[in-house]
């Protein structure tokens, strides 16, 4: 029963959506191995996606869309938003709060050690003149990292502390790639800053 | 209507105050609290223990955090209640979470994010007392001091002040405790502190009651006892200036 | 209040082991016949807290399966490339005629682990855990197979990407009768059991056991019987989910 | 905390207002307290949408079945039979039991219990004694011989806030629907269930022929409510609850005597007015649950 391209039909996980010989299996759809064909792994709407003009394959992708999705998880690659939770002297721990533009359901924990924090003169970086606890951070997911943690780097320009409150409680202005000036009392406290677009 | 109590006191009359600190030596900080002495009234009716109550607390930290419920901009408090016998249930666990939740109101976590501190209470209500004396002992910031008083409402309706535990075994209709903060002192009389034009000391941190009663009574008993918290509270500032921290060391 | 040392006793009278079961024809207390499953209730979406949930009601047995994550895997994990299912089943006071402790069943939590995992795409989520957390209110017989095919929607529900639903029956065999979704009365007077947790729609078996005294050609029986079951039970599951998601748009 | 965060951190614009509630939890929160409603479109003083089913519960002698928005509690009663204590041969026996299964809430795990549910169960006792709703006198079968142990068990299926207020109503709403089975004294001594066909013609007589509901006395209904600054937000969500973390829950029986204050610390002190008007929305709730309640138990008459 394959689908016509452009019709857009309910589908639960298992059913089958095509045959891998017609199509390939986009979000959502796999092929199984045993039969050849593309079964649905998520209950959503399939549809039909024309190749591209250019593209070496010319079958028509399959795809579940406007699925209910499982929360936003880390992938090596995703931009975050991490809240600081522990500064040591060779890394910071970190609380990942949203993956990309969505907020986690429950925080995953992350790490950026010293040699991620900043593109150049990597081993003169102080931990402890870049974040504090509680800073929130735009970082890069650099891969799955260990049991603990993801591993992530703040070294390009656009990463690093976005949001930080000074020791009067205030949310700091950033005045330079590593310094934040707190606006009641004036005093500047460094931070690996990141660049506002 | 007056009452007689079995101790001869007046309604409004608090038993003897006692603390002493740094009653334990590998604590950081500790306190002994008594309300009641054993040498003022000497009633052949009564047991003496049962008229009294003390309370030892003790504090330990701020420890590196590695607890849960560590949180990174603040300082942890956790607190144990020892019972004086057996293992600790239901209560115990709820006491905690009262005592917990009340400390922390008048701890200043701010200072030192991402450690915990434990207080360690043994024996019966009145532990705030304690707590804050410990808290005092171990040099820990507070932003304030905490006074907790007791309230027993006895079945004619009338308030009566810090019941021991003799009284609250007799008849009460109902009994309620109140912890207020200490009253303030400043060098500036314009410098104390107000939250909308009403003086901090009237607002109640932790209310925990237990029997029925009118709203009436109770907000009688919240008069009476923020009245009798101020005694409390003279009595523990004049306590903690005369023993500064023994131990030099001590102090953070 | 003691309670804690008090002893106390249920007042409904001890069973009486019935007779009736051992005649080749008796008529199922609840009127249906010996190859007809209870009508199933399901509904997606109850525990909002949770990142999937479902509730089942066949007959007298009530299941509510939750579905947190992918999360992060406990502390003390070793790191794993591909994701990790955990399961648990627990018991209310009140589930069964007389109050028990309610507490967590561990044989079935690993059965019901064993009957998802191999439904799951665990790539899908590598280095996190999915947790499967089932709560019996009331069980009124057939349990795990309730269990296995509620917590299967669940994970549907979450958008946990599966190779397809688990949908799972079990037959009682009594004498020479083969009783389909079995009550705990019916249960309790078994000579045999017999369940299955299969995927309809690539027609593979995930799970099967076999307790007492069978013959093949009862086996085979069964066997058909159940697949056939699970087939249809599918059925009402996709149905269901379907119109939790033609709702949501 | 946070406060100052208000101000435009230039990070709103490339993230979805839910990533800016996770990560600002309070400054959001401040915004909508200014316009006075909450980001669920409810007034402060406005408790959820409230539903009760009673009877929910096969297996059990009395149960209900409460949602406060999306807080679910599932109550049931069992009665088993006991030997009065010597002091009391009159007398039965109270038990309740609050419990939070991992299904309810992200926080909880197997082998990893809230910490809160002890001192629910804890509260819910003492809501339930000191209002005085059961006179355990009724409880009795045959003096200092039997009674019955009424065990209360309180599931939470759904934890979103509030749950002391839903696990109260569900416990005393099963209470109302409870059906106290009919018994004889057996040969043995022990006290058996008369059902079905033994009903008309029972072997034995029977024990407790005409009590088969309690006698409620005053049932106690509650509300909590969370403090902010000047704000008082009625029946708090989880996320309200752990963002604003002074909590007040007041307990008022039917016939509006205080059961209950209590107020476990919190950073807000709560002023004679503060209480005032905590107890004040209290009355009005207890009208809404009594109300709540009557009617589902008189659609259970209709039934």
């Amino acid at each position: 029963m394959a689908i016509e391209t452009g019709e857009e039909t309910l589908v639960t996980p298992g059913e089958v959506l095509g045959d891998s010989s017609d199509l390939i299996a986009g979000r959502g759809a796999y092929v199984a191995h045993h039969n050849g064909k593309i079964y649905s792994s998520l209950t959503g709407r399939c549809s039909i996606v024309p190749p591209l003009p250019g593209s070496s394959d010319q079958k028509p992708k399959v795809e579940i869309v406007g699925h209910k999705a499982h929360g936003a998880v880390p992938e090596p690659g995703s931009v975050v938003i991490a809240r600081v939770t522990k500064v040591m002297a060779k890394m910071v721990s970190a609380d990942i709060m949203c993956v990309g533009p969505k907020a986690v359901k429950e925080k995953f924990t992350g790490i950026i050690r010293q040699q991620d924090v900043r593109a150049s003169e990597i081993d003169k970086v102080d931990m402890y003149l870049s974040f504090h606890p509680g800073d929130i951070v735009r970082a890069v997911v650099l891969s799955l990292g260990d049991a603990r943690a993801y591993y992530l780097s703040t070294a390009k320009n656009e990463l690093g502390v976005v949001s930080a409150q000074s020791i009067a409680g205030a949310t700091m202005v950033p005045i330079s790639w590593t310094e934040m000036q707190c606006p009641l009392t004036g005093q500047i406290e460094q931070r690996k800053v990141a660049k506002v677009n | 209507m007056e009452v007689d109590r079995i101790d001869g006191r007046t309604p409004n009359q608090l038993r003897p105050l006692a603390c002493s600190r740094n009653v334990l030596h590998r604590a950081h900080g500790s306190a002994r609290w008594s309300q009641g002495d054993s040498t003022s009234y000497k009633t052949a009716i009564v047991n003496t223990k049962e008229r009294n109550t003390i309370i030892l607390a003790a504090v330990y930290g701020p420890k590196a955090g590695t607890r849960k419920g560590e949180n990174p901009e603040k300082a942890s408090i956790e607190v144990v209640w020892k019972p004086r016998t057996g293992q600790s249930g239901k209560s115990e666990k709820e006491c905690e979470l009262i005592l917990r939740r009340t400390l922390q109101s008048i701890c200043l976590l701010t200072v030192h994010p991402n450690t915990t501190t434990s207080v360690i209470v043994q024996l019966l209500p009145c532990a705030i007392n304690a707590s804050c004396a410990a808290l005092v002992d171990a040099g820990f910031p507070l932003k304030h001091l905490a006074v907790a008083v007791g309230c027993g409402l006895s079945e004619g309706g009338s308030v009566i002040l810090d019941p021991s535990k003799a009284e609250e075994e007799l008849k009460f209709q109902a009994y309620t405790h109140l912890v207020f903060l200490n009253s303030s002192l400043s060098v500036l009389p314009e410098g104390l502190p107000h939250v909308e034009g009403k003086p901090v000391e009237d607002g109640i941190i932790t209310s925990v009651t237990h029997g029925a009663m009118s709203v009436n009574d109770y907000l009688c008993c919240m008069e009476r006892a923020q009245a009798a918290s101020a005694k409390i509270s003279e009595f523990l500032r004049r306590s903690l200036q005369s023993q500064l921290p023994s131990d030099p060391a001590k102090a953070l | 209040m003691s309670t804690a040392a008090t002893t106390t006793y249920s007042p409904s009278p001890a069973k009486k082991q019935q007779t009736i079961f051992k005649d080749l024809d008796w008529v199922r207390s609840d009127g249906r016949g010996f190859q007809q499953c209870r009508p199933a209730f399901l509904r997606t979406g109850a525990t909002s807290a949770a990142s999937g949930s479902a509730y089942a009601e066949f007959g007298n047995t009530k299941v509510i399966v939750s579905v947190f994550g992918p999360r992060e895997s406990k502390k003390a994990m070793m790191y794993s490339d591909i994701g990790r299912l955990n399961c648990n089943i627990s018991y209310t006071t009140f589930s069964t005629s007389i109050r028990v402790q309610g507490s967590d069943n561990k044989e079935f939590s690993a059965m019901l682990h064993k009957a998802l995992e191999g439904a799951i795409i665990l790539e899908s989520f590598p280095k996190t855990t999915v947790d499967v957390f089932a709560l019996v209110l009331e069980s009124g017989g057939s349990d795990l197979p309730v269990i296995i095919s509620c917590a299967s929607l669940a994970l549907a529900d979450a958008g946990i990407m599966m190779y397809d639903i688990v949908s799972s029956v079990s037959v009682t065999c009594i004498g020479k009768n083969l009783i389909i979704d079995p009550t705990s009365e019916e249960e309790d007077h078994r000579d045999g059991s017999f369940l299955i947790s299969c995927m309809p729609s690539r027609n593979e078996v995930t799970q099967l056991t076999l307790t007492g005294e069978w013959t093949t050609a009862k086996v085979h029986e069964a066997m058909e019987l159940c697949i056939d079951a699970c087939s249809k039970l599918g059925d009402i599951m996709r149905s269901c989910l379907k119109e939790t998601a033609s709702t949501l748009q | 905390m946070a406060e100052k965060a208000t101000e435009k951190t230039g990070m709103e614009g490339e993230m979805e207002v839910d990533a800016y509630r996770r990560l600002f939890p309070l400054p959001f929160y401040e915004r909508h307290l200014l316009d006075s409603l909450r980001p669920d479109g409810r007034p402060l003083s406005r408790s959820r949408d409230t539903s009760l089913s009673l009877g929910a519960v096969s297996s059990a002698d009395g149960s209900a079945l409460v949602k406060f928005g999306d807080t679910t509690m599932l109550a049931a009663i069992k009665l088993e039979v006991m030997t009065p204590s010597k002091e009391s041969p009159d007398e039965g026996c109270l038990g309740i039991e609050f419990h939070m299964p991992p299904i309810c809430s992200p926080i909880v795990r197997p082998g990893k219990p809230a910490e809160i549910a002890p001192v629910i169960s804890k509260q819910l006792e003492d809501a339930i004694l000191s209002s005085g709703l059961i006179n355990l006198k009724e409880l009795s079968l045959i003096s200092g011989k039997a009674a019955w142990m009424t065990y209360v068990d309180i599931y939470c299926l759904n934890a979103d806030g509030s749950l002391f207020d839903a696990a109260l109503f569900a416990a005393v709403a099963a209470f109302s629907h409870l059906q106290i089975p009919l018994v004889s004294l057996s040969e043995g001594g022990r006290v058996i269930t008369v059902s079905g066909e033994n009903l008309d013609n029972p072997a034995k007589e029977l024990v407790n022929k005409d009590k088969r509901n309690l006698t409620l006395h005053s049932i106690p209904f509650s509300l909590t409510c969370v403090l902010h600054k000047n704000y008082i937000l009625a029946d708090p969500t989880a996320e309200e609850e752990s963002i604003m973390e002074t909590l007040l829950t007041v307990v008022l029986d039917s016939s509006s005597q205080l059961i209950s204050l209590y107020k476990p610390g919190g950073s807000v002190l709560a002023f004679k007015t503060t209480v005032q008007d905590c107890i004040s929305h209290t009355r009005k709730r207890v009208k809404e649950l009594q109300k709540i309640l009557s009617e589902a138990l008189s659609d259970m008459e209709i039934d």
